[in-house]
């Protein structure tokens, strides 16, 4: 049973997704969906007292591909400060995830990111300009 | 006789892999269909032998282009039984054509507290040239309901099509349940309350006969690209004096009659409502397409879709964990939408595609429907007259793999 | 080096004969242009081998078409230095660009006593769109007038432009009189006013370099069948601030965000102006356009047209009875239209006609320039890349025949 | 000189056309351009006692071929009842004028026989009905 895109790594993370769940209270919590797709993620996010991802927790549905990135991303930004959150590039998602996407599918893995950002544009912090969009 | 495998001879996109040693199964034909050569070598004939510009032109690749373009009218009007053949107008796609009679007939025709009735299983493209309209005019949507099983609740209509109903605009057939409405009730229950009738045939005229003088319908649309004809073109058909008495929608040349600085006077149907240079190519390789079908038999196409729809649905019934949306294959064209428990139906497509499988997945531009079947999306195989009970099964052992590759 | 029998070996129709022994001289390509033949094999290599509908389709065909399609915008955007390509709004063609602009920008934009500033030598398509938009929101349409060379009469220009002046539209190059008009001086002007500047580069694209970014224009339209580019697609360019703030003008599949039975919302550009199938071989095609052009350089495709209207213009003003219209090569492209005294435009084209000789007579969807210079008609030639000196000479000569056969 | 469409009675009707002119007093008279060509036509007619053409000239400026027709036409009507000039069809005019024309320029040559049917339509009669147009 092989697959190009479905390796046993994404699969796993879809039937056994890490850092789901919520987060209450959170310091920022962002919602958003591909009404495209119909996929749907939801990050909420707790910063420690040197604005460090102290904790990450997601919940959403969709395709695996959305749901295995969300897991993949919420593992890996841990630690991060905010300004590092906001620098994390598309590449680097999409290299986490390891597969070779297809551009309909590339927002599918996207949209976790998509979330993160827009959450994370939304706690202030001096001097702070629009983020890339998508 | 219709034997697939000659008419799949015709189809050269049927004959590639899409990688080495997998052939290309194509079940999205709903989407777009496949064009035979006769359709393809037209236009490149056109390109390399007689293209120029229409219309007044008086040299000779301005009136054999003149000629093939309006010769391809004739065969549209011809095929969908028009009265005549400047009641067929051409326009980019089903889409346009709607919009074209929710602009033109609608600006003119719809004020506040009027009502427009469409179904909630329509296509976007018979959904939001709506509402912009109602918007701007202050007029209400009401939404005839389906059944769970994917036909319309006939018993709804009389509350939904009132004195204040001006339109009733519905699909002939679902591109999600594959269901095909009955087109006589719902245009003569219109008429009945003084409403018009607009019929989105864009699934219908590619794979059933249609007739509009025996519907007695307003208005329909549909797209060439859906009937083994090119992108870009589509068709607007229109009772004559709806036509007749519509201001133009958009301006330019060959639309007008006389333009002066002071204003302007319009041209004769069709050209009224065809400004600009129109889609010459794309409307010779229409006319070709309608001959391509009627050397086939509308009757012939459909049957064997029917062929294929019913051994599809019931293959697909045998899968563990599918649900098929929409109605029996008696009641429905060549369309099987579904979803598997446990696998987004992106990703269903995605492990189809690894195998030449090309299916569509997500929501199919009916985006009111799945939120009333609160599913997010669905997967959808469709047929036409080259699809093969083979491919079938390829479908149906792909959906196999993909329960094993997501262990369900 | 650019070399026209080189040229011409692309391009096939340029090889036949319209009867047996006279070839084809094809002068009206200002109506629309010859295609080379890498543009009809990019769209038969489309229908033949990845044709299926674009946009959020999963499988293998439909990624391949989607990548062509939205490539073929990229090289469009890069052809004519749009900042991003989502600035790149694929329509029919230019008169549906300019119809677009009026419908949603003007019906935003444009109230009783505004006033629009066209010129008077506008193409019927730069005319109606607007007439139409003012006479439902009453406002006003003033009209710059032409000298009787053909040049615009910029002198007229301050009275005209007044802060009631919401919008400036007018052609890159009169399709009549080849006027290659001062587009930075009129946008410019515009801004000054407060107004928007439309350019329909319809005649312009085609045949000289145009930078939007340094033109500093608001809209800018054309069409592909007039640049080597197939029928059926065109192009809106359009400032991303004014493009951002319109609303949608055809509502429909793909042009949505999300759809329920009370409201949509929309999709990014350029999506939002695209509903529906697009013409996605023709879009294809287009860009394949675009890269001929491209290769073969902007700047060398104007130098071989001005040698050839220089040549034309000095040849035809030795004919007795010619009247040229418009101003000298210097500030015109490849367009020369004339009058013959004493024989009417349709008697000359049908004359050339018998020779093989293809020009245009007629208005040539420019009534009021026509109406102003008092002729009710006027025979063009018109010229491209792959014109030859030898083709005008022939038409020379055609000349001196029609005026034999009407003993003149 | 040869033109397999501008034989030389073409041309000498061209140039010398018949009918020509005005009628004043007339029974009706009638004028329509074909405005996409810039041709024009409008003829005077004058009736006996018995609604036969008594008399008929023509104006107009256009094209060889619309020019030639009206020549054409206003002969071969004169002392036709009002009723056969209604009956005049489109194939007999093409054939008086007796060369082969495109589809473009047929209008042209059908311009006059427009005109004189939107006349003599236009003269009032027991039990008339709209005639065929263009
Ligand atoms: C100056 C000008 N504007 C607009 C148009 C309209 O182009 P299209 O018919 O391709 O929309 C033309 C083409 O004839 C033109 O010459
Ligand atoms: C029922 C229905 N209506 C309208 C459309 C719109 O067709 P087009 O995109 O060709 O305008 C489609 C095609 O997807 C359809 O299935």
């Amino acid at each position: 049973m092989s697959s190009d895109l479905y390796r046993e790594q994404i699969i796993d993370l879809y039937e056994n997704p890490l850092n789901f769940g919520e987060l209450d209270p959170c310091d920022f919590s962002y919602e958003e969906d591909n009404p495209l797709c119909g996929d749907v993620v939801r990050l909420d996010v707790r910063l420690d007292s040197n604005r460090r991802i102290a904790d990450v927790r997601w919940r959403g549905e969709g395709c695996a591909i959305s749901q295995a990135s969300a897991s993949l991303l919420t593992e890996e930004i841990k630690g991060m400060t905010l300004e590092e959150v906001k620098a994390f590039s598309k590449e680097r998602l999409l290299e986490l995830i390891g597969v070779p996407l297809s551009m309909a599918r590339v927002k599918c893995a996207l949209l976790s990111l998509k979330v993160l950002k827009a959450g994370a544009y939304g706690i202030p912090s001096p001097g702070e300009m629009r983020g890339e969009d998508d | 006789m219709f034997d697939v495998m000659t008419v799949r001879a015709d189809f050269p996109i049927l004959e590639r892999e899409t990688r080495p040693g997998v052939p290309l199964v194509y079940l999205d034909s709903a989407a777009s269909s496949q064009k035979p050569y006769q359709v393809i070598e037209a236009m490149d004939d056109y390109y390399r032998r007689y293209h120029s510009n229409v219309h007044r032109g008086i040299h000779e690749l301005s009136e054999a282009a003149t000629f093939a373009y309006e010769g391809a009218r004739v065969r549209v009007a011809r095929f969908i039984n028009a009265p005549e053949s400047d009641q067929v107008i051409y326009v980019r796609n089903a889409t346009e054509g709607i919009n074209l009679v929710a602009y033109s007939w609608g600006r003119s025709n719809i004020g506040a507290g009027d009502e427009i009735l469409l179904t909630e299983m329509e296509h976007h493209a018979n959904l939001v040239p709506w509402q912009i309209l109602a918007e701007e005019k202050g007029a209400t949507i009401r939404y005839l309901p389906f059944n769970e099983n994917g036909t319309l609740d006939l018993a709804a209509l009389p509350a939904l099509l009132t004195e204040r109903t001006k339109v009733f605009s519905f699909t002939a057939m679902s591109n999600v349940f594959g269901t095909v409405t009955p087109l006589r009730t719902l245009i003569d229950a219109a008429h009945s309350a003084g409403a018009i009738a607009v019929v989105d045939a864009a699934q219908c005229v590619a794979h059933l006969p249609v007739d509009v003088q025996e519907l007695n319908c307003d208005f329909l649309v549909f797209s060439g690209h859906k009937m083994c004809g090119p992108t870009g073109i589509g068709i607007l058909y229109g009772r004559r004096s709806l036509l007749e008495a519509m201001p133009p929608f958009l301006g330019g040349g060959d639309m007008i009659r006389r333009v002066t600085l002071e204003g302007s006077s319009w041209n004769d149907l069709p050209w009224k409502f065809e400004a600009g240079t129109p889609s010459i190519a794309d409307a010779i390789g229409l006319g070709v397409a309608v001959d391509y079908l009627t050397g086939l038999g509308m009757e012939a196409v459909h049957e064997h879709e029917q062929f294929i729809v019913n051994y599809a649905l019931e293959a697909l019934s045998e899968v563990e964990g599918v649900r098929l949306l929409g109605p029996p294959a008696t009641q429905r064209g060549g369309v099987a939408a579904f979803t598997l428990s446990g696998i987004h139906p992106h990703d269903i497509a995605q492990i189809l595609d690894e195998e030449g499988i090309a299916i569509r997945a997500g929501h199919h531009c009916a985006m009111p429907l799945h939120q009333k079947l609160q599913i997010p999306a669905s997967a959808r195989a469709s047929f036409y007259m080259y699809t093969t009970i083979e491919e079938v099964d390829k479908l149906v052992e792909g959906l196999a793999r993909t329960k094993r590759i997501f262990r369900t």
